[in-house]
């Protein structure tokens, strides 16, 4: 009975979540460029609950719009760990999946997800605001889910976060 | 005594435009020094370049500057014009000045929509960054990207115009104009704007001068320079713009001028509409991009882009890849040499409306 | 404005190249480029627009170019001159350019070059934590180091 | 006896309903003026929900905690003193002079909160919103004297009884109303008076370290906020009520006109924002002062 | 009950004496005699609760007979005294043990005693020759208390002299000549000549005794010795100059409003406005003047104790401003304040004096972050600014609600617009305190402070209880306000325990309500806050800044000029500075000064201290024996 009651509110809690997605206000690459459109008055993310909020206690999820630079990647990993569980992270356009066409460059990291968990990628370059919408709304499922369990993975796997972030950091 | 203390405007702060830091030492409200920290969007790019063939570079360089990507590409492939000694087609040039003034539409529309928002009025944001969706559209008709065109290349412009699409710009125009009107209303003639922004973040004209200031910035501090005018390129040379100058220096003189330059660029897509061939080729004959060489030389390409003087030096070895490509960003001076000085003094609740009065691009500041 | 050009011809100990009607390359010595500078400055040559580093590793030289305007004859003039890689001095610009401490302070970071005069040089800049050689420098190897430092998604498949 | 403890339960939860509908309708007709279509009309009451059940909560400290505590303990506080649709707690335990320390409880609660969280932002938030708090209060304090003057009492209850049968202080005093109607927005922090929380200049303020909980609690007692300081203009100015519905739909009538205009506003510098307040509010508000004495 | 009024007032002087003897056998015997005399001191003066007691001739000077008396009012002024002294003898126990030389200390403590016992003579005169003597001794021994700060003070206590002695002039002349008129100085007597004498005599005298006690209460413009000496002084004593010191003053004036000239002379001798004699109205302007421009320069300080000086201008404001209301309402409610503001605002200086002790600053951009440190003081200043702030349900609230219900009755609105601007600017000056010394950043070379220790502890929580016995229940004081208002002819007005019925006030209070109310529905919102998941502890340096990371060397702490953007808003007002102008003048004095004065002040606490007992040994004789000499 009670673990019934728990896991109702869990699944509460969860319907929740996925209604009222906060999005930190941190542009940490080009794809923020395709953000303002996805908020103003064309698209409106509003509709979806989405809204950009200003500091890292505030949010709820970490856009990661594009390439990450290894001086950004330090910014990022504070702001992400300041952040109140739950918390998601989407990476944005192929750069953050894999380097993008900053394959060569010595200032740019490969893999998100080795640094911090993602839950979700958009590819391309960049993501239409659909491809935007679409991943928010794609989250929102993971949510609901349950399968969204990044700062889970972040908690747990720590050790192994903390030392592939030290390697590119120093 | 403890006067002084310091505030982080950037990264992840929304009075930073782009992924900046901006370190202030505050005195009470009033900033008594600030530092720039760029190196957030470092990506290697002239690195990445020499690393490249010239026409896999086309990829790279749109993302150098991000709100307004043509003008990189027009750069980049007047550069390596300038250095094959390629005269492009009459249609090829039309189509360039199309596409760029249209990126400098929508750039100055969200860059209005940021002013606005640093000022606190979120419905003209939400207003002109819509309608330059718009703009995006007429892109995408075009090229098929929204953002990074990679449309202009060295020769002329990718491919043809879709059919139809003046038009589309034609009415797009239109629209935009009428709602000019209501933007007007709500901002620019707003009492409380020009109570904001008279008077702020002054430069004057001996100090954009010295300080090497380009585009608004020297006009509205009262010097009619522009790159379109003094070096034409493109089809600027035949169509007829006046450019705008104001005496204040101030942030409302530049938030005029970006207005006028706004209405001067829609003037200059319908007067380039209707003076454009309408048949030709878009392109002139090239060699085998992987094959042709560039032959051994310098040069210095520039274009005005919608914050200055936005130049390529480039250096070949005549090889198929760029020797060495510099890039200038008309950011890399209006942050370090004009911001840092100008932000010395002003109150806290300008310094953010400063940064974009004086519109900083961080991805031209980094590279 | 032919009386210009006129007067950059009689610049001392430069190398005049007139590129084009509007661009004009001025070689100099690394000992006179802040006094050609000058007189530059003095002729209305306010604007410069961006000072950078050609690595010229084949002849052991870093070659450092001023792209210089003015808004009074809309020339371009582009002062160039060479230091020796091994031992990359300049001197500073910016009591002539205030936008060179900046461009100074890049190129000091990203080729190692020392600019005397210029206190802010070698203070970090754009990059952080940095432990090799400077990066721009033409024997720097961008792919390598980025094989080296980071690893590459190869296939599907997380990494946990 | 049952009926007074069902109206102290009742009454902070109706001004919660309908702060919170205002919050609500707030966001829809803003979205609508942007030309957007808007969030779900609902959607505030998720965005607290998802706040309350954050997993995870930090505080800097016990004060930390206390202030969006205090902030609501005050709102609280607060609603039982103005009378609501015919009900008045607590009008006969402090008057409209006492409403004025009392509508301040909650922020100055909310400022110690704030102070604690060791933010410089959050420092400059207090100090605007203070300041502001300052400037307003100079016209708010004269209308309120003018309004009691007028009807010879400072009880709350008593006022709106005077203004029965629509002889309403607006129509007896229109130039304390309109000040009365300005002052509402620097109270409630609209534009152009959203100088504590300009996110372009100090990241959100007070709130830039409240997250979790304490950020819902701060939601909250938003609403509660709204509710005050409208409910207060309803009951000057309007004749406040007699059933929920026409308090409702007056305080609508007020809130709507006010966010037409708040939106097309850019927002002052502090120091501004005094200054305005200081000099048009606060002369318009002497002169319909005057105009009482003299009657 | 004659002997006791008597013994009242020597208690002090001879604990003074002792304490000064005790100290040359063992600190703690000095300690402890202080203490002790203090408390003897409140338990006599306890004796006197509901007291009325006319006329003990204590002795005779000139061939006027030096006369103690007591009623409720100087029953209230004496609770101030006799307490706030004990508090602060307390208090210094332990905060002045790192003066070294004992001799320093010994004769602090002897002054501590002969300045409360000043302060009773004050209250317990019953006529002006004793009034004025006391007067002067308090004036005098004050001043060596200032001087007991340092370098700084020695400026300060000049200004401060200069100042009190240009005001005892003033009252000295006005005594000279109520005296060539009735030969008797006698209140009564007094009160029957200015009743008889033309209005322009009348008129001056009241000017000439109003400037001695107006430099007294610090009103404007005679403030400007306040803030000086107030913050220089040492911090135990600070609470007794600003809550107790400047009272005297507002005492003085209730003697001369009320004591000596009754209401209806008042009306007859002038004209009036707004139903208030216009000298009257002129003090209520300079009252209302002083709480504004005291409000803003409080705002623009940066220094703890200064801030605090510049607040006691702008509260003793209020005090004059609802006693020359000569309304019931508004003179109990000014007699509160003098109260309520006694309590709260040593409850602040020692606070900050706490503060000071720790960290050996009193600069407030200095301090920062200590409420992790210092938890019990914390309490203790929030206490005490939520009363300064006049926010409900503590005391400061109920004091200022009667004055401003009072001048609202008397629609004397530009008045209580002042008054209201005064609090509200209260707000902001009270915040910066609380959040400059305790809030924001704990800077790093105050890692290692702890709270005070007990002794310093005590004192401050009887004024945290006593704030807020008297914020709920003010029906205890205006039992003795009501009581002793009636024996200078005002109209009782209805009060109960919890505050006031409607009737004869515009409004209702009732504090209690309010304070169950707010402690109800904060229980309720701590009980919904708690059912949701707990927090985690972050430290400090885990904050937002941008993304970037905080770090200990980094200043992030907001604090050096709070006000900036406000002070740009009143800087217009101040552009002519009441403060230079006097500077020039006291600067001038000192020249002059200097040169004769250096011959006897030496510097030496010693000859400080002989030449205070030699005078009040004299004083003593004179009138003790003063009948049978004269």
């Amino acid at each position: 009975m009670e673990r019934m009651t728990e896991e109702q509110v869990k699944t509460i809690a969860n319907m929740l979540r996925k209604r009222s997605l906060w999005m930190i206000h941190y542009c940490t690459g080009c794809g923020a460029m395709e953000l303002p459109p996805t908020m103003t008055s064309r698209y409106d993310m509003e509709r979806f609950g989405l809204a950009p909020y200003v500091t890292s206690r505030q949010a709820d999820i970490l856009l990661i719009t594009g390439y990450l630079n290894v001086k950004t990647l330090r910014r990022v990993i504070t702001v992400y760990e300041q952040m109140l569980d739950p918390k998601y992270v989407i990476g944005f356009g192929s750069c953050a999946l894999n380097g993008g066409v900053y394959w060569d460059s010595y200032a740019v990291i490969k893999q998100l997800d080795r640094y911090i968990p993602a839950d979700l990628y958009i590819a391309g370059c960049m993501p239409r605001p659909e491809a935007i919408i679409s991943a928010f709304r794609h989250l929102m499922e993971l949510i609901d889910s349950g399968k969204a369990d990044g700062y889970k993975r972040y908690k747990r796997n720590l050790a192994y976060y903390k030392e592939n972030q030290r390697k590119v950091l120093g | 005594m403890n006067k002084s203390y310091e505030l982080f405007i950037g990264p992840n702060h929304p009075g930073i435009p782009g992924n900046f830091s901006l370190k202030i030492e505050l005195e009470g409200d009033t900033v008594v020094s600030a530092k720039g920290d760029p190196g957030y969007l470092h990506r290697a790019f002239e690195k990445a370049m020499e690393g490249r063939y010239y026409i896999q570079n086309l990829a790279l360089i749109p993302r150098i500057c991000v709100p307004e990507p043509d003008i990189n590409e027009a750069a980049y492939a007047m550069a390596v014009e300038d250095l094959m000694g390629v005269e492009i087609p009459e249609r090829a040039k039309y189509i360039r000045t199309i596409v760029l003034e249209l990126a400098r539409v929508a750039n100055y529309t969200m860059w209005l929509g940021g002013l606005a928002g640093t000022l606190g009025l979120y419905t003209l944001a939400q207003w002109s960054i819509g309608d330059r969706d718009y703009a995006l559209d007429l892109f995408s008709d075009i090229c098929g990207a929204r953002v990074y065109h990679m449309y202009i290349w060295p020769g002329g412009v990718r491919r043809d115009l879709t059919p139809g699409w003046e038009d589309s710009v034609l009415s797009y125009i239109r629209y935009l104009k009428n709602r000019l009107i209501d933007y007007d209303n709500i901002f620019l003639k707003n009492v409380m704007f020009k109570y904001r922004t008279k008077g702020i973040a002054v430069v004057t004209k001996e100090q954009a001068i010295e300080w090497g200031a380009t585009g608004p910035i020297l006009k509205a501090a009262g010097v009619a320079q522009d790159v379109r005018k003094d070096d034409p390129y493109a089809a600027y040379e035949y169509l007829d713009f006046e450019i705008p100058t104001l005496t204040d220096g101030d942030s409302w003189s530049r938030a005029m001028i970006r207005r006028w330059e706004l209405e001067n660029s829609l003037n200059m897509i319908e007067q380039a509409i209707k003076k454009m061939p309408k048949k030709g080729p878009v392109c002139a004959k090239m060699p085998n991009p992987l094959k042709g060489y560039v032959p051994e030389g310098e040069t210095y390409a520039k274009v005005e882009s919608a914050r200055g003087e936005h130049g390529f030096y480039m250096v070949s070895d005549g090889t198929g890849k760029p020797y060495r490509v510099a890039v200038r960003g008309a950011s890399h001076t209006h942050m370090f040499t004009i911001a840092e000085k100008v932000l010395v003094g002003q109150r806290l609740a300008d310094v953010s409306h400063t940064l974009v009065s004086l519109d900083i691009c961080p991805p031209e500041i980094d590279r | 404005m032919m009386g210009v050009v006129d007067k950059i011809k009689e610049l001392d100990g430069a190398k005049i190249t007139i590129q084009r009607e509007n661009r004009i390359f001025v070689d100099v010595d690394k000992d006179r480029v802040i006094g050609t500078l000058y007189s530059l400055k003095l002729m209305g040559f306010h604007q410069l627009s961006v000072q950078n580093v050609v690595d010229r590793i084949k002849d052991g030289k870093f070659e450092i170019f001023y792209v210089l305007y003015s808004h009074e004859y809309k020339i371009n003039v582009i002062v160039r001159t060479w230091v020796d890689r091994d031992n990359p001095v300049i001197e500073t610009a910016d009591k002539i350019y205030p936008s060179a401490h900046t461009w100074e302070r890049e190129i000091s970071e990203m080729f190692g070059i020392k600019v005397e005069g210029n206190e802010d040089c070698g203070k970090p800049f754009i990059l952080e934590n940095w432990k090799d050689i400077p990066p721009m420098r033409k024997d720097f190897d961008s792919v390598k180091y980025s094989s080296e430092h980071f690893v590459f998604r190869h296939s599907e498949g997380e990494n946990e | 006896m049952v009926k007074m403890i069902l109206i102290a339960i009742g009454a902070p939860l109706v001004a919660f309903a309908i702060g919170l509908s205002f919050m609500m309708i707030k966001r829809k007709i803003v979205a609508r003026i942007q030309r957007r279509y808007g969030p779900t009309i609902i959607q505030p009451i998720y965005d607290v929900l998802k706040l309350l059940v954050k997993e995870d909560n930090i505080s800097h400290g016990v004060i930390f905690s206390l202030g969006p505590i205090i902030a609501i303990a005050g709102s609280i506080l607060a609603v039982f003193f103005i009378p609501m649709a015919g009900f008045s707690m607590l009008t006969g335990s402090g008057d409209l002079i006492a409403l004025l320390y009392i509508m301040a409880i909650g922020s100055l609660g909310m400022a110690l909160g704030a102070g604690d969280s060791a933010n410089p932002n959050a420092s400059i938030g207090i100090s605007r919103a203070l300041t502001l708090m300052f400037g307003y209060d100079l016209p708010l304090v004269i209308i309120v004297i003018s309004v009691a003057l007028q009807y010879h009492t400072t009880n709350l209850s008593d006022i709106v009884a005077a203004q029965a049968n629509g002889n309403w202080t607006l129509w007896t005093l229109p130039l304390s109303a309109i000040v009365g109607f300005v002052v509402t927005y620097g109270a409630l922090g609209e534009h152009p008076f959203d100088i504590v929380t300009a996110p372009h200049e100090v990241a959100t303020g007070p709130m830039v370290e409240y997250g979790g909980k304490h950020l819902g609690f701060l939601m909250i007692s938003h609403a509660f906020h709204i509710y005050i300081e409208i409910a207060l203009f309803v009951d000057l100015f309007l004749g406040g009520a007699s059933n929920i519905l026409i308090f409702y739909l007056k305080m609508f009538a007020v809130f709507f006109i006010m966010i037409m205009f708040d939106e097309v506003l850019p927002r002052f510098k502090i120091d501004d924002a005094v200054r305005f307040y200081w000099k048009w509010p606060t002369v318009v508000a002497l002169i319909s002062l005057i105009i009482v004495l003299v009657k | 009950m004659n002997m006791s009024l008597e013994l009242l007032l020597a208690t002090p002087f001879i604990g003074g004496l002792l304490t000064y003897i005790g100290g040359k056998v063992h600190r703690w015997v000095r300690n402890i005699f202080a203490v002790l005399f203090s408390l003897l001191t409140l338990g006599e003066m306890s004796l006197f609760y509901n007291t009325t007691f006319k006329g003990d001739v204590w002795g005779s000077l000139f061939g006027s007979k030096l006369i103690l008396q007591t009623n409720p009012i100087t029953w209230l002024f004496l609770l101030i005294v006799t307490s706030i002294s004990l508090l602060v003898i307390v208090f210094s126990v332990d905060d002045m043990k790192h003066e070294e030389d004992h001799i320093v200390l010994d004769s602090y403590y002897m002054q501590l005693l002969f300045v409360e016992g000043a302060m009773i003579g004050i209250v317990l005169a019953g006529d002006l020759i004793t009034f004025f003597m006391f007067w002067e001794i308090m004036s005098w021994t004050s001043y060596f208390l200032i001087v007991h700060g340092g370098k700084k003070s020695m400026d300060a206590g000049y200004k401060y002299i200069i100042m009190s002695i240009i005001g005892a002039y003033a009252m000295f002349v006005a005594i000279a000549m109520i005296y060539s008129k009735a030969h008797s100085l006698v209140y009564p007597d007094v009160a029957l000549v200015l009743s008889q004498s033309s209005p322009t005599f009348t008129i001056w005298i009241i000017i000439l005794l109003g400037v001695g006690f107006f430099v007294k209460a610090a009103v404007m413009p005679l403030h400007t010795w306040l803030p000086d000496a107030h913050s220089e002084a040492p911090s135990p004593v600070s609470p007794l100059l600003s809550g107790v010191l400047i009272k005297m003053g507002a005492y003085g004036l209730f003697i001369i409003f009320y004591g000596l000239m009754s209401a209806n002379l008042a009306k007859n001798i002038m004209p009036s406005i707004f139903s208030t004699p216009v000298l009257l109205y002129i003090v209520q302007w300079l009252a209302a003047l002083s709480i504004v421009l005291a409000t803003f320069l409080a705002i623009m300080q940066e220094d703890a104790k200064r801030l605090l000086a510049y607040s006691s201008i702008s509260q003793i404001g209020y005090v004059v401003l609802g006693l020359a209301t000569g309304t019931s309402l508004g003179v109990a409610g000014g007699l509160f304040h003098a109260l309520n503001h006694a309590i709260f605002k040593s409850l602040l200086f020692l606070a900050v004096g706490a503060v000071i002790y720790r960290t050996g600053t009193r600069n407030l951009s200095d301090l920062g972050g200590l409420v992790k440190k210092m938890p019990f003081t914390f309490v203790a200043l929030v206490v005490g600014i939520i009363a300064l702030a006049g926010v409900p349900p503590l005391n400061g609230f109920v004091s200022k609600w009667m004055i401003y219900e009072a001048l609202l009755q008397k629609k004397e609105v530009f008045l209580l617009i002042m008054a209201f601007v005064g609090s509200t600017g209260a707000f902001l000056y009270v915040y910066r305190l609380v959040h400059s010394i305790f809030l924001g950043q704990l800077s790093q070379k105050h890692e290692n402070v702890k709270d005070v220790p007990i002794l310093m502890q005590i004192p401050m929580w009887v004024l945290v209880i006593a704030t807020v016995i008297y914020g709920i229940f003010p029906g205890l004081a205006m039992d003795v306000i009501v009581k002793g208002m009636k024996m200078f002819g005002f109209a009782p007005i209805a009060y109960n325990l919890y505050g006031f019925p409607q009737g004869s006030t515009m409004g209702a209070l009732k504090v209690i309500n309010i304070a169950s109310v707010l402690m109800i529905s904060f229980v309720v919102a701590w009980i919904f806050f708690l059912l949701f998941s707990k927090s985690r502890k972050v430290s400090q340096y885990d904050n937002y800044a941008a993304g970037q990371v905080v770090t200990p060397e980094l200043k992030y702490n907001y604090s050096f000029g709070f006000y900036m953007s406000f002070g740009r808003v009143i800087k217009p007002i101040f552009k002519i500075s009441i403060e230079r102008i006097y500077n020039y003048w006291v600067d001038a004095a000192k020249i002059f000064g200097d040169y004769y004065m250096r011959r006897v002040y030496t510097g030496n606490l010693e000859t400080y201290n002989s030449y205070i007992v030699i005078v009040v040994t004299i004083a003593a004789a004179a009138v003790l024996l003063g009948g049978k000499i004269w």
